[in-house]
């Protein structure tokens, strides 16, 4: 009986002290008919040793690989530190931090997590974490509806995470909110004036802005919240947080800066681990608080005045406010903040730019490389932040699958999210890559376009 | 402390840095981040030292026993953590090619198996992130699935009042107006309530069975022939899943579309608030619905079917596949387990509660349904209590952590008045809930004998009793260096 | 500067206080022809990203194999939660428990790990631990010849591991303390009571006594301890402590039980990790407890009456007693007796019988299988535990090898250690062996013998 | 509660330990045990919980500043830990052939390299587990070398009166008599005494450079001088290396043979005690003596070189090859500091410590060696203090606990009465000394005021004082059932 301490001596204790004569008499309520009691499809229990073993060896199988793929989930150096605390088993394995006062170590940890969001974000106040950068980026349109009362409709640029897009439309599609994509320039891939202009006559909740976008190009972030303020939409914010470090912060856009800021939080110190868990964040103006979903703490006393930490505006969520809550989010992704909180603590501000800027330079060199070779050019004339299309001029999935037999993963392809990009590859070098991996990735490519 | 308060103009950890600014920066200027934003200067040892001082703070698994109701806080396995933390599975990219990732494929696919069979389910979408967004999904396959029919009149979703607090927001989300519907006086659903409010406008029933209440929904084939017949369909919260575990599947029971949250009944740890996993099975009327991504197993290689595969799927929930490290946690604690101690999780779950609830009662605890078997948990009410002394629910659950306790769930279900949900899960043993016990009669005492020390709980935590309205009040949700 | 948060500022504020103009300054008593200042073999620093790839390298680089080498250090299953534990900061970072009230987690926790251990070995008194099994036979060594006093002789079998004699030998030379060996019989690969007679005329402080011995066969304990004793020699037990959930501990061997009991700790829960660090574990009678070296903890109250733990007996070390002390040893191994002392909670006995009962089944098994394939024997016909030597028709060395070709360690070369018995090796099957692997292993053995 | 105490009979942890006892038995009956051992049979979930809150009421590196003189406490960076963990590492046989370990060795060749480099010593062998085994190895090496020249008359070694404990013991433990000469008002060594004692029986001298009372040894170069003339040979304990790393080579000073302390210099963990490294470097006179094993590189591979190689060898000191994992440690925290790195860890170690002594002396404490630079550690003397009011070093090192600081060294060296050896290490920062010297100014204010309440400190801790008279008068060393 794995975890289970009962000795035969205690279950008979117990029973006795129930009244009841078996612990299948406990199970009496169920009616008959419905017990069940059969599992077939259940292995036999394994001890420790064979599970550890078992996994060691699909891990094994599974392997290292040199990759330069990103699309949303990006490789970064993780501080040891960082996953030795997080998983210490005070933070790993207590609930939700309702009992105030046996949880200050987690909600000072949090209100910490909202001061840096706020901050790297250029926001107000920012809550404790959604589930990912998608869901995050549906609940800020359903927030906006919320707010702006007159429309049901959402615009959002293709440039977008295709990915993303597709969550927003299945979440937000119940409360029968529209959502109506607004097309890129093919030369820059960026959303243009002219694109937008289209849109100029109706009426949105608002304009989401991805910065950097799914291309890994930089949006003109100003002329677009603008746009969106010019005819009072609320203007989303979808950025990569390790870009914040060098990037205009969504709080700064234009004349009034974003309204809501989300993102996906994995680059914070999160490992990819096969796309979760991650974590989403989501910051907002201070008139929007209470439209927030998810968990917030404020700082405030106990009784006898010392500094404490509780959550704070519950009347939101759906324990106390249950149909009228600003969303059904209960559980979010609590450890995966605490690992961020941790992981922008030991960055720090100067930290996290070498980090953004070192990813910045490794692709810009990555690319002047790549684009020397005969049959590559680059696919958008833009700045990049740490990812870019390139255009190949042979089949790119085979070209993959050339790399991937040299142990490089050389980037997604981009055909499976845009049907008309033809052999174009997104790819990415983060500040893990060395001189020594981006020759390594010119070399196999070049083998690539010439066998 | 703050960590801020610990920063310092210009300190840098030297080691987790690139190690100077690149030369090369192409972003334009007028894209340029011109402020500093507020991460602290700190050295890497005085983090540390701030985190693990923090953490100590929790109450946690680790550390205490915590007998929250409703959310089956048991031993999260080291093993669990240990092996779904080994590198290669922490490295792997979502987008990696799926022949890179067979042996993590393996596990996805296993898993789905397995809960498939524990649940007796059609099939299972592992995509939920937690046990809100299973809900969601569930009430968005309903609404495809009536939609597909052209069945379009169908806009109410029917709650017992018992309800967990996501179940109407979930349904509100979802585009659905709420039916709430009563429970009886033992903590049954009020069956000719729900007569009553089903109709040619139900899309569903949501239930959670064993309810929030501790007891298990006896009547549930009826409800579920009296909910389908007026051509809804029933939706099961699995939250106390632990209850039943492999004893009763909810597939027997009728429902068509369940969640099941891995981070109760599969123990994956809470975290201090998430990550969980919310796995979604369905019935066979609901299959061609699910979300993607689901791993398929064909000739031997494991991949994920896609939109392609699954054109009438309700789309994507997640940017990738959900929250794939919990998921390998729950597989590893589903294999150490077994056959054998799934069933095992459910009897001694349900033996703990009950045994609690009967030492509680000889205290002279007032049990909220005092004719029920306790499921894996159980509800004493204060209300004679409060009434006569005036200390609440909350004052005891206070007093609880002074004593090395967490507190149970208070003030949930929202039906019975001051009420402790109390569940000890199977994973702790007799010695310590008989300390429980001793705790708890403690304070029945000093209720007696000093019930003003009793409401002024806690005394004995770092911290006295923590004023939240002041907190909602006066909103200080970010730290200001102006002070 | 990694790990130093100064800021130039802090730097100049603290030169203010101390009065000095650069820290150099500081320096200034040194003489300068002394200040040197030059290093050339120390690389640049690397930042923890660019080391964490390098070791990861070298790691992937020495791979895994399947191991069936025992020969003093075995390989068995390490749950999950030992380490984890084990590596919290409050364990990990913490110096010597020299200020009880500071240190009530360690201490006890040793305590804990004393009652463990004087039980395990069935002796009354448990120190907190000593470097290895090697260094702590030495220890014992000095031990006796302290306690015994009219004799600076010590007699040890030559069935000892070879190289716990070379340490013995390495520490005792130096106080003039005479070390003879005793033979075996090449046939039971055990000491016998006609070899030990050879010595009977001669006065020894002590006689050491393997169980099991080098060859993982099993000793006469009781005879070998009575024969001791008969001539007022202390019996010295050196023990696998896993063997002892099985075997007869030494407190109970003979009439009198061992005096002393010393041992590798590695077994309970320490990784393989190419030899270290590991600890050294002893016990005894409690008479001999003011001649222990090494830490102990002792059960007392504080001011109050409440329990508390806090070193004891400190007047037998170095720290107190310099020049006069029972031995020099001051750091010793208190984090791996952290990790066997969780190691042996999690077991329990029944486990930890279990994990010997099982490595001695898995050997007995492999060595069946193996007996069975021509050119193959056993080399002594004797109980075992969960070792045993095979002696090959063929040049065992060429035999390895090809066995490691498969990814097959398959045991110790017996020759290196005593250069008489050629083609002999010693091969170790623990818990951690399937039958699959017993299988692969002969396998490959009847590969390599007929390729 | 001790472990034993929740322990119940019969209880076991199914997921440690293989399923069954195996049939087959092939131990003869009289040697098989009967009794079943003191081993707590406590589920994997409280053993878990056990050792964590254990940890909790430990002082260390990671949750409190530790000024813990002699010691070095500073920062344990977390990738050494989990880098030396890699479970590769971890499950390589020592006996595991040559060529399967080439990653590891390389490390072990390396480290070799960078300390012979940062000592300035011919040669260095890894091998010794700890401070003390190494002063063992190196006066076993210098007997060795008296004894190859026939020089058998050489009886002594001379250990200054502020020599740590182990000094002494070691010579001791070496066959060696011990002749200890006193130390000057300065801190420096008398020279006179040393003259006097050298001589035909002196085998050699062992020094602390800075000493333990926190000063350099100015007159190093001429006490060289002076045993080497005598025939004798110099040993330098490296427990204070970290005050001069990388800026004075004890190779540079005379040393014939040194120890260094990975778990001070080189920031290997404590561990509660242990383990540690000591590698021992040596000058060419001694280099045929350095025990085995020691890495060689030969044609691109790495090799550990035996006997065979070095047949005049002390021989070995443990069973395979010292403290290995501890060694990787060391390894990957020196190539993380890096050449720049190292002299920093003297300056700024050497910074924090006069900054400390200069604040303090502000406040009124007494420097022992008040003319003198402070090393990395420096000595507060409470005698007058303890004349005047009864607080003693112990009292008020208790009292810094309840202000949550680890107390300093006390009552070490033994020569200066009322001591405090107080070493603040590099890693700490200067707000961490300011926030430690409010402390002591605030125990000074409390000793002329409430001096009582001092001397019973600690009191906000677990337990009070610890009665360690009890502990040794009435000895409990092990757990007994009966009580
Ligand atoms: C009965 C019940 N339903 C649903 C949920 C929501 O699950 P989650 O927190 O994973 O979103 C909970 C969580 O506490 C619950 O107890
Ligand atoms: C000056 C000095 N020498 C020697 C030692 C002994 O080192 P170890 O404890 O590693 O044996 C110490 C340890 O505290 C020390 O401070």
């Amino acid at each position: 009986m794995p975890f289970i301490p009962h000795t035969e001596e205690d279950v008979a204790e117990m029973l006795a002290s129930i009244g009841a004569a078996s612990i299948d008499e406990l199970f009496d309520e169920i009616p008959t008919e419905l017990k069940n009691g059969q599992l077939t499809q259940v292995p036999v229990g394994m001890s420790e040793m064979e599970i550890s073993r078992l996994m060691y060896e699909r891990a094994q199988q599974d392997g290292f690989y040199l990759s330069f793929i990103g699309a949303g989930a990006y490789e970064h150096h993780i501080p040891a530190a960082v996953w030795q605390i997080t998983t210490r088993g005070e933070f790993y394995s207590s609930y939700t931090p309702y009992q105030a006062e046996a949880s200050q170590g987690t909600l000072q940890l949090l209100y910490e997590y909202q001061t840096m969001m706020a901050s790297l974000t250029g926001m107000d106040v920012s809550n404790a974490s959604l589930y990912d950068g998608a869901s995050a980026l549906a609940e800020a349109a359903l927030m906006a509806v919320r707010q702006h009362k007159s429309s049901r409709r959402i615009l959002i640029p293709q440039t977008v995470h295709p990915v993303y897009r597709r969550v927003v439309r299945t979440i937000v599609r119940n409360q029968a909110i529209e959502v109506v994509e607004v097309p890129y320039d093919p030369a820059t891939g960026q959303v243009t004036i002219d694109q937008l202009d289209q849109f100029a006559q109706e009426e949105f909740a608002a304009l989401i802005i991805p910065q950097p976008n799914f291309f890994g190009v930089l949006e003109q972030v100003d002329m677009l919240a603008d746009w969106a303020h010019d005819k009072q939409s609320l203007a989303i914010a979808v950025v990569n947080p390790t870009a914040l470090a060098m990037l205009k912060p969504p709080g700064e856009w234009g004349r009034q800066g974003a309204d809501i800021a989300v993102g996906e939080g994995q680059p914070l110190g999160i490992p990819l681990s096969s796309g979760g868990p991650y974590f989403g964040f989501m910051a907002c103006k201070q008139e929007l608080v209470r439209q927030m979903p998810g968990r917030i703490i404020g700082r405030t006393t106990d009784l006898e005045g010392k500094e404490g930490f509780a959550l704070t505006l519950q009347a939101r969520e759906q324990h106390i406010r249950r149909s009228k809550a600003t969303s059904n989010i209960c559980t979010n992704q609590g450890l995966m903040v605490t690992a961020a909180t941790i992981y922008m603590s030991l960055l720090g501000p100067e930290g996290l730019y070498r980090v953004a800027a070192q990813s910045h330079a490794n692709t810009l060199a990555l690319v002047e490389r790549l684009e020397k070779l005969p049959g590559v050019k680059k696919a958008f004339h833009s700045p990049f932040f740490h990812e870019a299309v390139l255009q190949l001029s042979v089949p790119a999935d085979q070209v993959l699958d050339k790399l991937r037999a040299q142990g490089v993963l050389g980037g997604v392809l981009l055909e499976n999210y845009y049907p008309d990009l033809k052999n174009m590859l997104l790819i990415c070098a983060t500040e893990t890559k060395t001189a020594e991996d981006l020759d390594k990735y010119t070399e196999v490519l070049q083998q690539a376009l010439t066998a | 402390m703050l960590i801020f308060e610990h920063s310092r103009k210009n300190r840098r950890n030297y080691s987790q840095a690139p190690a100077a600014r690149p030369a090369r920066n192409n972003i334009p200027d007028n894209l340029k981040r011109r402020s500093i934003p507020l991460l602290p200067e700190v050295s890497e040892m005085d983090t540390v030292r701030h985190y693990t001082r923090l953490s100590q703070k929790n109450f946690s698994i680790d550390t205490e026993f915590y007998p929250l109701g409703s959310c089956t806080m048991k031993y999260n396995p080291r093993a669990c953590n240990a092996l779904a933390m080994l590198p290669q599975f922490l490295s792997r990219h979502p987008l990696a090619p799926e022949d890179t990732g067979q042996g993590f494929l393996a596990c996805m696919y296993e898993l789905q198996e397995i809960l498939k069979d524990v649940t007796g389910m059609a099939a299972v979408s592992l995509t939920s992130m937690a046990g809100a967004q299973g809900e969601l999904i569930g009430i968005t396959m309903i609404r495809a699935y009536h939609e597909a029919r052209g069945d379009t009149g169908r806009t109410e979703v029917i709650i017992p009042d018992a309800a967990h607090g996501t179940n109407p927001a979930t349904a509100v989300m979802s585009g659905y107006k709420v039916i709430e519907i009563p429970t009886n006086r033992d903590g049954d659903v009020d069956m000719d309530a729900l007569k009553a409010a089903v109709g040619p406008r139900t899309a569903g029933l949501m239930l959670t069975n064993p309810s929030t209440l501790g007891v298990f929904e006896k009547k549930v084939a009826e409800m579920s022939r009296i909910v389908h017949e007026a051509g809804g369909l029933l939706y099961y919260d699995g939250a106390n899943l632990n209850a039943v575990l492999g004893k009763v599947k909810p597939g027997d029971m009728g429902f068509d579309v369940i969640h099941m949250n891995l981070h109760k009944t599969f123990s994956t740890p809470h975290g201090g608030g998430g990550p969980g996993a919310a796995p979604v099975g369905v019935a066979d009327c609901l299959l061609p619905y699910l979300p993607i991504p689901i791993v398929a197993h064909e000739q031997g290689v494991y991949r994920w079917l896609t939109e392609k595969d699954r054109p009438q799927s309700i789309g994507r929930l997640s940017a990738h596949m959900g929250n794939a490290g919990v998921l390998l946690r729950a597989y590893i604690y589903v294999r150490l387990l077994g056959a054998e101690g799934m069933f095992r999780i459910a009897e001694y779950a349900t033996l703990n509660a009950n045994y609690l609830m009967a030492e509680l009662r000889k205290l002279g605890f007032e049990i909220a349904y005092p004719d029920r078997r306790a499921s894996h948990e159980f509800i004493v009410t204060m209300k004679e209590i409060k009434d006569r002394t005036g200390v609440t629910a909350m004052h005891l659950a206070k007093r609880l952590l002074d004593k090395g306790f967490h507190a149970p769930t208070v003030y949930f279900p929202l039906l019975v008045p001051e009420c402790l949900l109390i569940e000890p899960a199977e994973t702790e043993s007799k010695e310590t809930l008989d300390r429980f016990v001793v705790a708890m009669k403690e304070i029945l005492d000093e209720i007696d004998t000093q019930p003003e020390m009793v409401k002024a709980a806690p005394h004995n935590m770092p911290l006295r009793k923590i004023d939240d309205v002041k907190a909602a009040r006066e909103l200080d949700l970010v730290w200001n260096p102006a002070g």
